[in-house]
């Protein structure tokens, strides 16, 4: 039974920090007085929105479909009203705005029809079409839609599936107290999610330092053959799921393939939950376990609503008056938020609470010395100080011939390095810009070859056309040879125009000239709204990009380009 | 044998061609920004350095001395160097399109690098018989190539330094050059006999 | 382009050796004092001027593929006379300058001169061209050349009775001064030459910063 | 004197004979430094360049005729990059041709639309749909914002729009080192 | 950076047991000069001047040149070369963590090329009066044959150097009544005393094993090989650890993590390719300990040996590692 | 293109290319001539001038430069086999000997090879040596060259000024540190031993062939001895 356990490269022990939200048990958060539901909530494409303001909802009634397969559908997490749906900000780092639906809750919690499925005869596909629908994505963080973690890869099965209950970061207790209260659910969710791939053995990850956790879920799987629970080593980022994978089963995934091609693939233990709360009673994923804590009186775990405002979780647990920012997710990969009323969402494992104290800022960033400690603490095996004198250059292109993209921004680099220096930063910064510029170059190619291929389109018309005039001229010849003196034939100086303008006819020109009085008369009333109220600079920009139209329009008449 | 192997350690370490003898410093400094086109000039380089000291000889040996004609010689030296060049060029690109791509735009510049001119000329100075002239001409590029790869990936990673703004660009390239060229003085001494 | 701005790109906007970093060979290695490196350079402008008018003269004639061989045939005959004339008459100083005479044919600004302006323009403003880029050739040479032998050695122009008879150098630093051997070295020439490029750039940039200070001022008065 | 004349003219006839015969025989065809070039080019295909496109005008950098420094859809970033390339001074857009702006997309007011379809013909990338009379749409990922359809269109119906950041398109802003108040004015 | 400087103590007090006080007013000399060059350094390009110089860096600059250089060199060259290393090697670089070139060699090897006469003037056994010593460093009192002598490298090179001599390396270390028979008078157990500081470094994980391993293991490897094949003209393996700069550089100086190699492959290249060009340079070259150069040459490398020797990254190995439990 | 008209071009490049260079090979040849006798005329001074520095112009009157003979390279002068051969002048005043001038290397400087010329006078004593060429360290080895030695008044190197086996026996002709009688600059010993060491072997070779080598015909050549 005890398994052979594998050892990943680096990684840190910062304090844990767990007790002070683990021992309450999961409460649930009040409904709040209005829920904000950000529409994207999962990796892929964003939903399409189903509801309408106004519209009355019930909980759990989807109000956005999922967009082709890599996406999830959203549902309404409480019954209620529609009251908008409009972009809102997002608890981002990019503070940016997204589409949302608000809905003012009716109080009622009035379900819909939950329509529990029989999962043992139901097929895989059937089932991983559920979960889509179902708004099922993973909880561990990267919100990435289960359906598609569950589709066979290259290696043709998943031989092995890996529950992630690790919970690495400090402070975060979410999975602890879910393993250690509904371990039985959890464990029904792993079943269905083995049923689906058809996995040959389940290895759950527990750190070692959640005996409970361990014994709950021993006790649970009691029946069950082919799970086995694997207390792992207490090391951040044991909970990372390339680093699990390589703990329990030896097998390293590089960055780029997918756990499928290597017959394994890792779900976290809320997962799994859900994924049974999802099939077996019909509930869609509507809320998630929050670990509420930090420089806070009531520590806790919280089961949320999803899109209920962070301000209502934190009345909940009365954050100490030196508070002075909230992380959302844990001290080591979390970001601050710009505002505490943003909503909670399927990524939001936890909230916390920061104060000087308990959360110091990190001191002075010094320059890099080179001392290599970030190297002997990265998990990924990279060389984060090559990375951030390259990111920090903005050399991207030797950035990634140091394998930036395997980062996986766990910040044991950062945690580690005594110059305080704030490398995650760097490399999110590199990786999102280089993302920015292979999007640019991307476009670039396409246009040039659309641009290229129109050139050739219009080459070859003009050719054809050229031809069928030559053919008809010669016909006209024939003709003229024969007695008769066509019109079209009489100016072979300009035989383009003379074919070109009859074609574009009285009627159409007509039409045109109607229009162009009709849009006259309504930019009266539109130009205004663009020029109005703009200060001179902006007028004078405008002016001088009209001007430089005008001279491109003179460049764009030069290929010769005829109107057809 | 350990004279010619002594001619070789001198153009390379002791008596680099950049460092110790200064020469073909345009190209150091202008071909350097990256390493890649820093191997590019080297290759180029030491192909017509080699061939333009033996030819050089020949030449000198051959044409100019028994004539009486020595002060042809910069002008001589210059032409055949311009069309070896050319000539390299097109053998290059008639036998290896992708070399001709790498070094395409390097080649003509090595019309223009001193220490193809300079290299010949010394051998003359240095009265070094045919195998020696090679041996010296190989010698001295693989010694421009070497100054030019290390140039080139130490500017590469100077890049990302905050170096004070009036030194940025060819002010810390020229310092560095210097503190490489200290670094080789180290090697003084080497060609001697003992 | 009229005379002065001629003058100006050469000697300071476009320098050669601070600026586009060429003709560097005979720059570092012979500015191990100022006379040494101030010879060099008056003959570099002799030959920049008379290869760049010549050319200017007889492009026309020039095919366009064998244009590189016949610029650098015109350098090289030029450059020829030169050294047999300091071979002649400044016999010492053609010892000590050594191949850099020679050397003056591939040095890299001559042909880039050639290439870029005087291909293009007329004789006389063509050679006028090749004169002002040596003069600021010159000028760096001479400030290298006299930093470095002040910094290694104490002295300043010293040599100078192989051009000038009866002159003697001097010494400027006191005589127990104990010579930085480094700044007469190869090493000491990059060194000087990174300063006196970071010195130029500083110039540069204070008066680019004085012109924006006082252009608004200007169009306020 | 004579020997001299004949031994350079030896070796001069010898490469003049080369060369000229090398110039024919070995024309360059195919110019990689072009492909080089367009290949930093943003392929907007605006024309504020000043050629009828951004192929036209890397051929003209790759023989000298244009500077480096007169795309503004490239912005500083492509200039730099072509000075890169090109072993060239980096040096600021050149203001006659435009100023840098952020990206943006043609918008056509569906409402005004007369579906005279001078702007599909207008629009050097195919991002333009519609047939004759019917309501014409941009594409809008294939829109490179090149400006070219608007001046044609007979009724202004087409606006440029900037493209919003979004979540997935924004940029991590580059990390700031706060070090003590810096000590000099 | 404080570490290393107190892993220095051990050396610096036997150097002062053998050699006199002088060398600790060289070492004051050389701190004073580097933290007045790094204050106006950073003033100069706005820096926050207390935050960086406690950082210690520019002190341990400062120390490794004072040990590097006689004592009794005089001032002016101490105070010149501390300087032209903060000011030139470190700061036009941008300052601490830029420098591709270790500052403290560079003033090592700037001096000895353009001042080789002051800098093979050591003490000789002896002279260890601090007043005496005192005088000739700021008197700049040109010291006379009584005073100073070669150090062992020095004399064993300028003896082999000439043939006809037919010196042996065990007549001229053992002719020399003056050196002990190992490395030099007291430059044994100075390099002792700079092993035991190196070796707190590595416990205190300051310093990886690589550097110093892998140096001291090539230096003794190349000259044992040499010195078995003709011990009359090769010195020994202990003899060549144990002298001149080796012990100090293989703990202190080519550990650099700056201008040195970062990956684990690397340090060992670093290291050994340091140690061939020590010897070579000591063996056949014109200066007299080839430590300084042999690092400056090494630091030139150090951005291709990084890039050669990157270690796989996590998942990137070629082929499943443990590739699954059995 | 056809290779008719390739050939045609090359033709004509190869036509205007010749015609450059004729055109400018003219120019050369032309200032050739006319800076030839220049040329030589301060090659000659240049050597005279050396001659000058270790052989007073009043001890002669005829014209050394002319009367030379050839040695082949020996050990005596610091020479190997390879080397070329060394022309020796003959200075002789109202047609008696006066003065053997002559190179000699001493092969062990510090930085290698030191190239002397030194005046022997017909009395066995030297007249004069000097560094002609050498690699010693500047500033420190390089006092040997009166021109870098820093004690102006009395270099160095006149300490051999009418010095001959007369004066220091051939066993103390070394340096004091080798127990000899010449002094050497502290801490550059090895640059002064082995100028002194290769002026007392040059000497030797001038006493010992003295008579034979004012007996050849001018501008002939000395065979090795046993050859
Ligand atoms: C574009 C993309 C496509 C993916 N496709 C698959 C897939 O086909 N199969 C799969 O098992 N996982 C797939 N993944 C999931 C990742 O391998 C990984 O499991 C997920 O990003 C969770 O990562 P985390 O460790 O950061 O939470 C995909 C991820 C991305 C970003
Ligand atoms: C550094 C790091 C630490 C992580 N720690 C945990 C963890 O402790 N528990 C967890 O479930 N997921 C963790 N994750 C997320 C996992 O990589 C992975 O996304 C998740 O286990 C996949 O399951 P899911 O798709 O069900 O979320 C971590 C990810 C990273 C990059
Ligand atoms: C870099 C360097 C260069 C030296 N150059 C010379 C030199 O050119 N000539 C010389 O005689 N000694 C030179 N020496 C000194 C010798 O190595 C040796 O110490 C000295 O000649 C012997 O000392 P002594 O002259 O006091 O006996 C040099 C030493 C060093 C370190
Ligand atoms: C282990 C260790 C060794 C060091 N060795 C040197 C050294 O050899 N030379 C030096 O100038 N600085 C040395 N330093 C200090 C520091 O790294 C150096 O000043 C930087 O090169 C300045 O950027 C050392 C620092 C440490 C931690
Ligand atoms: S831990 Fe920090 S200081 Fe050390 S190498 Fe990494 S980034 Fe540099
Ligand atoms: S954040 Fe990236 S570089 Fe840093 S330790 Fe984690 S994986 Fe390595
Ligand atoms: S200005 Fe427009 S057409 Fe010209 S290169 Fe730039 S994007 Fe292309
Ligand atoms: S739609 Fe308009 S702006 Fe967009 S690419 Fe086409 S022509 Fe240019
Ligand atoms: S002068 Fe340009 S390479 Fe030498």
């Amino acid at each position: 039974m005890l398994a052979t356990l594998f050892k990943f490269e680096g990684g840190v022990k910062p304090d844990s920090h767990k007790d002070e939200s683990s021992q309450a048990p999961i409460a649930a958060a009040p409904v709040p007085a209005r829920l904000v539901v950000p529409l994207r909530q999962s990796a892929g494409n964003a939903p399409l929105p189903l509801v309408q303001p106004g519209q009355k909802v019930l909980k759990g009634e989807p109000i956005g479909a999922a967009d082709g397969s890599f996406s999830a559908a959203v549902h309404a997490p409480t019954s209620g009203t529609v009251l908008a749906l409009e972009p809102r900000t997002l608890p981002h780092p990019s503070g940016l705005s997204a589409a949302c639906v608000v809905i003012a809750p009716d109080g009622e919690e009035r379900w819909i029809e939950r329509a529990p499925l029989d999962w043992r005869s139901a097929s895989p596909e059937a089932l991983r079409d559920r979960l889509r629908d179902m708004g099922i994505v993973g909880l561990g963080g990267a919100t990435f839609p289960s359906h598609i973690k569950l589709k066979p890869g290259a290696a043709g099965r998943i031989e092995t599936l890996v529950i992630n209950g690790a919970e690495c970061e400090p402070w975060i207790t979410c999975d602890d107290r879910l393993m250690r209260e509904r371990a039985e659910g959890i464990v029904r969710g792993i079943d269905i999610l083995r049923h689906i791939v058809s996995a040959g053995r389940v290895l759950v990850g527990v750190e070692d330092n959640k005996p409970q956790a361990v014994a709950a879920l021993r006790a649970a799987i009691a029946q069950s053959h082919g799970i086995e629970v694997v207390p792992v080593p207490t090391r951040y980022p044991a909970g990372g799921e390339k680093q699990l994978i390589r703990v329990l089963t030896g097998i390293e995934i590089p960055y780029g393939r997918f756990g499928s091609e290597y017959g394994v693939q890792c779900f976290n233990v809320g997962t799994a939950y859900s994924v049974h709360r999802a099939i077996e009673i019909g509930e869609p994923l509507v809320s998630r376990i929050v670990t509420v804590s930090g420089n806070v009186a009531r520590p806790g775990n919280f089961e949320t609503l999803i899109g209920t405002p962070i301000d209502a979780l934190l009345a909940l647990v009365a954050p100490k008056a030196d508070t002075d920012r909230y992380i959302m997710g844990g001290p080591m990969m979390g970001f601050t938020l710009a505002r505490t009323d943003l909503p909670v969402t399927k990524a939001a494992n936890c909230i916390l609470a920061a104060s000087p104290a308990l959360f110091p800022r990190p001191g002075t960033e010094m320059p890099c010395i080179r001392c290599g400690a970030c190297t002997r603490a990265c998990p990924a095996e990279l060389q984060p100080h090559e990375l951030y004198w390259f990111a920090r250059s903005k050399n991207f292109g030797k950035a990634q011939e140091y394998h930036i993209f395997d980062c996986i921004e766990c910040g044991c680099c950062a945690y580690v390095c005594p110059s305080n220096i704030r490398l995650v930063d760097y490399y999110r910064f590199a990786k999102t810009s280089m993302r920015a510029l292979e999007r640019e170059k991307a476009a670039a190619d396409a246009a040039r070859q659309r641009f290229e291929f129109r050139n050739l389109r219009s080459e070859r018309e003009a050719k054809e056309k050229a031809e069928r005039l030559a053919a008809k001229t010669a016909a006209a010849r024939q003709a003229i040879a024969g007695g008769e003196k066509p019109a079209a034939a009489a100016m072979p100086a300009a035989p383009e125009q003379a074919q070109a303008l009859p074609q574009l006819d009285e009627a159409k020109k007509a039409l045109i000239a109607a229009a162009i009085t009709r849009a006259q008369a309504q930019k009266e009333g539109v130009q205004p709204k663009n020029i109005d109220n703009l200060a001179p600079e902006k007028q004078a920009e405008i002016r001088e990009i009209e001007a430089r139209r005008a001279q491109v329009r003179e460049l764009a008449k030069t290929p010769p380009e005829e109107p057809v | 044998m350990t004279g010619y192997l002594f001619i070789v350690i001198g153009a390379v370490l002791v008596n680099n061609v950049v460092f110790g003898r200064v020469l073909g410093l345009c190209p150091f400094m202008g071909v350097s920004k990256k390493l890649e086109t820093a191997v590019g000039m080297g290759a180029a380089t030491t192909f017509v350095l080699t061939v333009a000291s033996g030819a050089g000889y020949l030449i000198d040996r051959y044409l100019l001395v028994p004539n009486g004609l020595e002060y042809l010689r910069t002008l001589s030296f210059i032409i055949v160097i311009a069309g070896l060049v050319q000539l390299t060029e097109m053998v290059i690109q008639k036998t290896s399109p992708l070399l001709h791509q790498v070094l395409g735009i390097y080649l003509p510049l090595i019309t223009t690098n001193c220490a193809v001119l300079g290299v010949p000329l010394l051998n003359i100075a240095f009265k070094h018989n045919l195998l020696e002239s090679l041996l010296f001409g190989f010698g001295s590029a693989v010694g421009f190539s070497l100054a030019l790869v290390l140039f080139g990936s130490l500017r590469e990673r100077l890049e990302g330094a905050d170096v004070p703004l009036p030194f940025r660009g060819t002010a810390i390239a020229m310092i560095t050059a210097g503190l490489m060229s200290i670094a080789f003085m180290g090697f003084a001494g080497l060609d001697k006999y003992h | 382009m009229n005379f002065r701005d001629i003058a100006r790109n050469g000697i300071w906007k476009q320098n050669t050796s601070l600026v586009q970093l060429l003709g560097l060979c005979p720059l570092l290695a012979v500015s191990t004092s100022f006379v040494n490196g101030v010879s060099l350079a008056v003959a570099t402008i002799f030959v920049m001027a008379l290869s760049s008018g010549t050319v200017a003269s007889v492009r026309s004639f020039i095919p366009h593929e064998i244009r590189i061989p016949v610029f650098i045939l015109i350098i090289a005959a030029l450059v020829t006379v030169v050294d047999l004339a300091m071979n002649a008459w400044l016999h010492e100083l053609y010892l000590v300058l050594g191949i850099f005479i020679p050397l003056i044919v591939v040095n890299c600004i001559v042909l880039a001169r050639v290439e870029a302006f005087a291909a293009k323009n007329t004789p006389l403003a063509a050679a006028w061209d090749g004169a002002m880029m040596g003069v600021g050739m010159a000028v760096a040479i001479a400030v290298l050349g006299g930093l470095r032998e002040l910094i290694g050695t104490g002295t300043l122009f010293s040599g100078i009775e192989m051009v000038i008879p009866g002159t003697r150098a001097l010494q400027v630093l006191p005589a127990d001064y104990p010579g930085f051997l480094v700044a007469i070295l190869p090493p000491g020439a990059f060194l000087v030459l990174g300063f006196l490029i970071a010195g130029r750039n500083w110039l540069d940039a204070r008066a680019e910063q004085r012109a924006r200070l006082a252009a608004p001022a200007r169009t306020a008065a | 004197m004579l020997t001299a004349l004949l031994v350079m003219a030896g070796i001069a006839v010898m490469l003049g004979a080369l060369l000229g015969y090398a110039s024919i025989r070995f024309k360059v065809k195919g110019d990689p430094l072009v492909v080089k070039i367009d290949a930093i080019l943003p392929q907007t295909q605006c024309g504020q360049c000043g050629f009828p496109g951004c192929k036209p005008y890397a051929q003209a950098i790759a023989k000298g005729e244009a500077e480096i420094n007169q795309c503004p859809p490239g912005g500083e970033e492509g200039i730099r990059k072509l000075a890169d390339l090109l072993g060239k001074e980096f040096k600021p857009l050149s203001a006659e041709h435009g100023v840098e702006k952020p990206k943006q997309v043609a918008f056509i007011d569906e409402a005004a639309c007369i579906g005279c379809t001078l702007c599909t013909q207008a629009c050097p990338v195919d991002a333009i749909v519609g047939a004759a009379k019917q309501m014409h749409t941009i594409v809008a990922p294939l829109c490179t914002g090149c400006e070219l359809c608007v001046s044609p269109c007979p009724v202004d119906c087409i606006s440029m729009v900037p493209v919003p950041e979004t979540v997935e398109t924004w940029k991590w802003r580059y990390p700031v080192v706060r070090m003590k108040a810096v000590e000099h004015a | 950076m404080l570490k290393v400087l107190a892993a220095l103590i051990p050396g610096i007090a036997v150097y002062v047991w053998f050699f006199g006080a002088a060398i600790l007013v060289q070492i004051a000399l050389a701190s004073a000069a580097a933290l007045a060059g790094e204050a106006a350094m950073l003033k100069l390009r706005g820096k926050p001047v207390a935050l960086f110089l406690s950082d210690g860096s520019a002190l341990v600059t400062a120390w490794l040149i004072a040990l590097t250089f006689p004592p009794i060199a005089p001032w002016w060259l101490t105070v010149t070369a501390t300087l032209f290393a903060i000011v030139v090697a470190k700061h036009l670089y941008g300052g601490l963590g830029q420098n591709p070139f270790n500052p403290a060699m560079v003033a090592f090897a700037v001096s000895i090329v353009a001042f080789p006469a002051l800098m093979s003037q050591w003490p000789a056994v002896g002279f260890t009066d601090f007043t005496a010593q005192m005088a000739v460093v700021f008197k700049s009192q040109s010291a006379q044959d009584a005073v100073t002598m070669a150090t062992p490298l020095d004399a064993l090179r300028t003896s082999l150097h000439v043939p006809e001599a037919r010196a042996t390396v065990a007549g001229v270390l053992g002719s020399h009544a003056t050196f002990g028979n190992i490395g030099g008078k007291g430059w044994e157990w100075i390099a002792l005393a700079y092993l035991a500081g190196g070796l707190w470094l590595l416990q205190q994980r300051i310093i990886t094993w690589h550097v110093p391993v892998a140096f001291l293991a090539v230096l003794a490897l190349i000259a044992g090989g040499f010195s078995l094949a003709n011990p009359e003209r090769y010195a020994g393996p202990v003899f060549h650890v144990v002298t001149g700069g080796a012990m100090l550089g293989a703990f202190f100086i080519a550990t650099d993590p700056v201008s040195g190699a970062t990956t684990p492959r690397g340090k060992l290249i670093f290291a050994a390719g340091a140690a061939l060009l020590t010897w070579i340079i000591r063996s056949f070259g014109a200066y007299p300990d080839g430590m300084a150069f042999a690092v400056l040459l090494m630091n030139l490398c150090v951005p291709l040996i990084d890039m050669g020797t990157q270690p796989p990254v996590f998942g990137h190995k070629g082929g499943m590692k443990g590739g699954g439990r059995q | 293109m056809s290779e008719d008209s390739a050939a045609r071009a090359s033709l004509r490049t190869a036509a205007i290319l010749t015609v450059f260079t004729l055109v400018f090979t003219t120019l050369m040849a032309a200032t050739y001539r006319a800076t030839k006798p220049a040329i030589e005329a301060s090659a000659e001074a240049e050597k005279m001038k050396l001659v000058g520095e270790v052989l007073p112009d009043a001890l002669y009157d005829n014209a050394p430069l002319a009367d030379w003979v050839d040695l082949a390279p020996c050990a005596e002068l610091g020479l190997a086999a390879q080397d070329d051969p060394v022309r020796l002048l003959r200075a002789r005043k109202a047609g008696a000997p006066a003065a053997l001038v002559f190179e000699a290397v001493a092969p062990d400087g510090y930085g290698g090879r030191i190239r002397l010329i030194l005046a022997v006078g017909a009395d066995d004593r030297l007249l004069g040596v000097r560094v002609i060429g050498h690699k010693e360290t500047p500033g420190l080895g390089d006092y040997i060259d009166p021109k870098k030695d820093r004690n102006k008044a009395a270099p160095w190197i006149r300490q051999f000024d009418a010095k001959g086996f007369g004066e220091v026996p051939a066993a103390e002709w070394t340096v004091k540190k080798d127990g000899g009688r010449f002094d050497a600059r502290a801490g550059a010993t090895i640059s002064a031993r082995a100028v002194t060491n290769a002026t007392r072997r040059a000497l030797q070779f001038a006493v010992d062939q003295r008579d034979k080598l004012y007996a050849l015909p001018a501008q002939s050549k000395l065979e090795k001895e046993g050859q």
